[in-house]
């Protein structure tokens, strides 16, 4: 049942366009086309010596040192090592970050005398610790562990409370006006509400424990990729320092996306 | 006009005779420029001599310097300093509760735990040569790496490593606080030892002889001045003292003389007349890394070392 | 169970917020509370609900509510309030958790009040998945399911677009037919007060306090739209506060 | 006119409040008892020998070494040094970061090449990289402020772009149907859109760029506050290590404050 | 100058949103659009304004916009899109930057505008500050100010307090009789529709159809509350709709 006058005009023109654009989508195919031709070219330069091998080292040859390393088997007791530390250091620095977090979030006590003393502490660079480490923690695992906790429990920290901040307050007052107890408020609506935040804390934290890993790998460490990097870069083995990189790299994108699945599966109610 | 070149340097005694050459216008009579730039340790330095930042240095050679002699950026052309026996020289030094335990002589490092900075440098050199010269291999002694000096003395004052070998002004001054002792010389295990040496560009070495040799003849004379003041002690007490106090105004400067002045004499060993270089010992540096898988085992001594410029031994 | 409200006055700070307020809400008896934007309906809500001290005056309760009742005062929120990572069988649990009661109880009450609200094919929802109305209709069944002495409602349609809201408003009248639930309704919308008031409480601006107070006698089944005697009493409470009104919508905010 | 049911009955028990909590308040006093008690405690504690000189020396000898490097004007040097360093690096790598965030906020094929490689380098350790560094900046100011630059670029990038992400597209659509220039929705719109996020970006990399201090001022460096710790490190002046330490601590929180004094200036509509 | 719709269909992948548009809006008319949530209204006003181009179908404009006029289809929206880094006078003035005329000119137009809304006093305010009411006022000023052949309008009061509501309609009104503007009107309120529209389209539900087009002809300055005639037509549209808004309502959302 349309509207009769709309078709006896003929003349008219078309009303111009003028929405669209601003929502950039990520073409699938051109990450991997943009990674293989950086490489590419970056193999040709080192070829062709238009890269001197003294400023990089070729990407083949990169490939060869990890090769070297996978054939050797050394791969796996540097991964196993690196991997052990960077759980312990960060698991632990995570709980501890959400548990002084949340005494912060919720308690002014601990609000006005900690989060300072976070503030304080969390813009001190770990390598400059490193010495007392030594001496606190001892130069077994102790110390790397604890350079990884100490990276991560203060984003932890910052996290977990700016989340409670932000917990809507309207919720927490449905919970008051049903009468539920205050643990139950904690458990059931505070927490899960500043979930999102504290998973994308550790998010940040995660990135964060590998590039600690370096760190904390110059104490008395045998194994472990920031050992490797770090062997590599006294020894100038570029080739090498570049594969060990790569895998930090690789190593983070994998925290990365773990994370990421968490997040779907956690917040699927989002 | 005069040639301006950068000098890398570490504020260690080990340097003193390029300052010495500096302080006394040595560079100056050679027509050089002498524009110093100091570093925390001397990885860097090699480094920045194989990227064009500085000109001369004077390192010990590590895997690290090898690797960038085999890319062809750098090379060593002389010699500094030496153990030598009869002067002191680097030290072997244990901790308090090791000593206690029984390492009273480097004979019984084995399965002990040694600190070095990073697999590849001269710490871990010294370690294997102790235990070769002991009969034990080097994997029988567990190796440490701390990355800094510091870490590691800081591990070792706390009992964590049980021992170290490391050159006399930082061990003398240890062994005073009575938590460290001693228990050998480097120099009873490796008794030429060319520990530092000298070492610059390949290009320079190779396209700019003259101005190489002016520069080694410049810190020759500074060397020379330095051993008389202060390793062989020709100059009496008050030329000792004016070395001293010129070295004072490059190491430990931030302390006072009158606690500077003894760790700088503690730290006073040979440096080579004349920047002599014992090719042996280097061969034999050489030889223990590629053994050590650290380097390439293709490299061969020429591609590491010029020896155009300095009578070699 | 009967409210009684005895010369509240509040203010935060330095703004007088509430000033003097006597009231009664009697059981079986929808009490509504209009006003011009920020005279304080919200507080004064608050307080009723024990969720906030009035600076001066009290608030209280007169008999006891009955046995069987979990929650004598419950809320019901004009943005829902429900726990998004909850479904909506959850969102009810969540306020039956902490009373002592077992499972199959709990079950029981929950079952019972999706049923009653039409919620039943939703259970498993999350909030995300519900429309506005939906939402509301989830945060009637949480409050049925305490079994409140009084609701305590806070301009529970104006979240909503107008034909839900027209919906829901049926959905109530329906309800209090059947429960004869006692009430504070918080609205802004002259309509809804008119259409669900027994009692009409017309606030003034800031500081808010009792301009007047309308009793409408009418059964609620009786009030449809076209109702002439209901059109002159809300266009009386629009003459009543329309300058009102307007002088608070042109108020600068300013924190 | 109030109601006159309310004044007859007398009997009844006021409603029980349920309200409050949850909003935990600093205390302003709290914070420096927090500190002064603990730096006490320490002092006591070094005095009385129950916290070795080993572990941890007294702070009035940290004091000491601070006024020592006062006195010899030392301090001023370092701080020269480092702030230069810090400012030149924190503001091209800020500047730069905001141009390659804005890239990617706005334009597919920006976001499906950088995107990726940004957060395949943003896990990177910059440390593990600084042999590399003194080979392509040099050892002079160079590398120094590459390092930090590099630090602090990708955090910029990535709060850039996720700012863009966030804006209003009921805004960018308001522009459009006004028939705005795609100029000048970009400079009107969707840039100070993003500002607020940019700002708390900058407040990541502030502290970045602090931590990357002492990593960056590990390549020759005579002066900084970096090279000052590393110094007191490998000599375990554990006194001078604790005074750097503070300084960089102390340097963190003047940037934080400038940064929120900023984000007050600029965001002053919110 | 008028627009006319022509068998405008519209998909989303795979939901099918409108099916077969077919309308006309002439100069100054008010055409008011309802349908129950999710039927396409919003979409079907993008297309009217060219923000967004249907799958099947075109939009026509009819005659040429008066020369004075600087941006012929502008929008009203439901959340106002004010820019909130600037002040009433900021906003208004970003509308008419990208058109060349100088300073003084711009300045002229803002203050007329600003008058007009009786926003004056408040040109140096900033959204924040300003009540929803008055946050509306300045949208509709910054859209005199671009001096539109058609007005479109999402929802323009469904964000607002029903007293505010009730006031800004007032203020519509008064500006038709006015300006006699154009404009497509889209609404869930019904009271809204028969208050405002001269023509009203009533819309299905998903996906959007034309289920009828009810034309009112009593004058608009005639239209007050007590009306019976109006009361009958909002009844019939009620009861056209009543189902359609249940079900929709009922939908679960899925992304
Ligand atoms: N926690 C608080 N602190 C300070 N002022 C407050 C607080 N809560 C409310 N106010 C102020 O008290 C006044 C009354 O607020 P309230 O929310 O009760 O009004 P309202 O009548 O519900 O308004 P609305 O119709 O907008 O919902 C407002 O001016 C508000 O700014
Ligand atoms: N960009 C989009 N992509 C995919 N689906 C969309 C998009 N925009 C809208 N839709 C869907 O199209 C349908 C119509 O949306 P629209 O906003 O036009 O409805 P509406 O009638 O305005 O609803 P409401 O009354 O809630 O404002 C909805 O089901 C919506 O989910
Ligand atoms: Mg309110
Ligand atoms: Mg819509």
């Amino acid at each position: 049942m349309s509207d009769k006058t709309a078709e006896k005009n003929h003349e008219g023109k078309p009303v111009p366009f003028r929405g669209g654009g601003f929502l950039p989508r990520p073409k699938k195919i051109v990450a991997p086309v943009v990674f293989i031709a950086l490489i590419a070219f970056w193999e040709f330069g080192s070829r062709s010596g238009f890269i001197s091998p003294l400023v990089l080292p070729a990407p083949s040859e990169a490939f060869d040192a990890f090769l070297n390393l996978v054939n050797t088997g050394l791969l796996w007791q540097h991964l196993a090592a690196s991997l052990q530390r960077l759980l312990i250091g960060w698991f632990s620095g995570t709980l501890l970050g959400i548990i002084v977090g949340t005494l912060i979030g919720l308690f002014s006590l601990a609000r006005s005398g900690l989060s300072p003393l976070v503030s304080a502490i969390f813009p001190i660079p770990k390598i400059a610790l490193l010495p007392l480490f030594i001496i606190w923690f001892g130069i077994g695992e102790g110390s790397k562990v604890a350079t990884i906790l100490f990276g991560t429990f203060f984003p932890t920290v910052i996290a977990t409370y700016g989340g409670i901040d932000n917990v809507d307050r309207g919720l927490i007052r449905m919970g008051q006006s049903f009468g539920l107890t205050r643990m139950s408020i904690i458990r059931k609506i505070i927490l899960p509400g500043a979930l999102p935040a504290i998973l994308s804390g550790a998010r940040i934290s995660a990135a964060i424990a590998i590039i600690l890993l370096v760190a904390a790998e110059m104490i008395a460490a045998e194994y472990g990729i920031g050992a490797y990097i770090l062997l590599a870069g006294s020894l100038m083995a570029t080739d090498q320092l570049i594969t060990g990189v790569a895998l930090l790299s690789i190593l983070g994108l994998i925290f990365a996306w773990i994370i990421g699945r968490a997040e779907k599966y956690f917040l699927k109610w989002r | 006009a005069a040639d301006k070149i950068t000098v890398g340097a570490l504020r260690f005694t080990s340097h003193a005779p390029s300052f010495v050459a500096f302080e006394k216008g040595y560079f100056t009579d050679e027509g050089l420029e002498v524009e110093f730039k100091f570093f925390q340790a001397a990885q860097p330095m090699a480094v920045a001599i194989a990227s064009g930042d500085v000109d001369f240095g004077i390192t010990a050679i590590s895997g690290g310097l090898i690797n960038l002699a085999e890319k062809g950026a750098i090379k060593v052309i002389g010699g500094a300093l030496q153990e030598e026996p009869g002067i002191d020289g680097q030290i072997i030094l244990v901790s308090k509760a090791a000593y206690d335990e029984g390492v009273t002589s480097p004979a019984k490092l084995k399965s002990r735990s040694f600190g070095i900075t990073q697999a590849g440098s001269s710490f871990h050199y010294m370690a294997s040569k102790i235990a070769e010269k002991e009969g034990f291999a080097t994997a029988d002694i567990k190796l440490v790496p701390l990355q800094k000096v510091g870490a590691i003395i800081g591990a070792l004052k706390s009992g964590q490593v049980d021992s170290w070998s490391i050159v006399p002004h930082i061990a003398k001054a240890l062994l005073k606080g009575g938590e460290i002792m001693q228990i050998g010389m480097v120099a009873d295990y490796i008794p030429d030892y060319q520990v530092t040496t000298v070492f610059t560009s390949t290009e320079i070495a190779e396209t700019k002889p003259d101005l190489v040799k002016r520069f080694l003849k410049a810190f020759s004379k500074g060397a020379d001045d330095f051993n008389a003041a202060l390793v062989d002690n020709t100059e009496g007490e008050a030329g000792a003292a004016a070395m001293v106090e010129l070295i004072h105004k490059y190491v430990y400067a931030d302390q006072p003389i009158e606690k500077a002045g003894p760790s700088i004499k503690n730290g006073a060993m040979r440096i080579n007349k004349d920047a002599a270089l014992n090719l042996t010992n280097v061969k034999d540096q050489l030889d223990w890394f590629k053994a050590e898988g650290l380097v390439s085992n293709d490299i061969a001594i020429e591609t590491l070392v010029n020896t155009d410029y300095v009578e070699i031994f | 169970m009967d409210l009684n409200l005895r010369h509240i006055s509040h203010r935060y700070d330095d703004v007088e917020v509430l000033r003097d307020i006597n009231l009664d809400i009697r059981r079986g008896q929808i009490v509504c509370i209009i006003g011009p934007s920020g005279c304080g309906k919200s507080t004064l809500l608050r307080m009723i609900g024990g969720l906030e001290r009035p600076t001066a005056g009290e608030v209280l309760q007169l008999g006891v509510p009955p046995a069987d009742c979990l929650n004598p005062l419950t809320y019901i929120f004009q943005d829902f309030a429900l726990l998004p990572w909850r479904t909506v069988e959850g969102n009810v649990s969540l306020v039956l958790e902490d009373h002592p009661m077992d499972a199959a109880a709990r079950q029981e009450i929950i079952q019972d009040v999706l049923a009653r609200t039409k919620l039943s094919d939703f259970r498993k929802a999350y909030p995300r998945q519900l429309s506005g109305g939906m939402k509301q209709r989830v945060a009637i069944a949480r409050a049925l399911a305490v079994r409140p002495a009084v609701l305590l409602m806070d301009e529970p349609l104006s979240a909503l677009d107008s034909q839900t809201r027209e919906l829901l408003m049926d959905d109530l009248v329906d309800l209090w037919e059947k429960e004869n639930y006692t009430a504070a309704y918080v609205t802004h919308n002259l309509a809804e007060a008119v259409r669900l008031g027994h009692k009409i409480v017309v606030l003034s601006r800031r500081p808010g306090e009792i301009r007047d107070i309308v009793e409408i006698d009418m059964p609620l089944s009786a009030r449809t739209t076209e109702n002439t005697e209901l059109e002159a009493i809300q266009k009386r409470l629009w003459q009543l506060m329309r300058d009102e009104a307007r002088a608070a919508d042109m108020e600068l905010v300013d924190e």
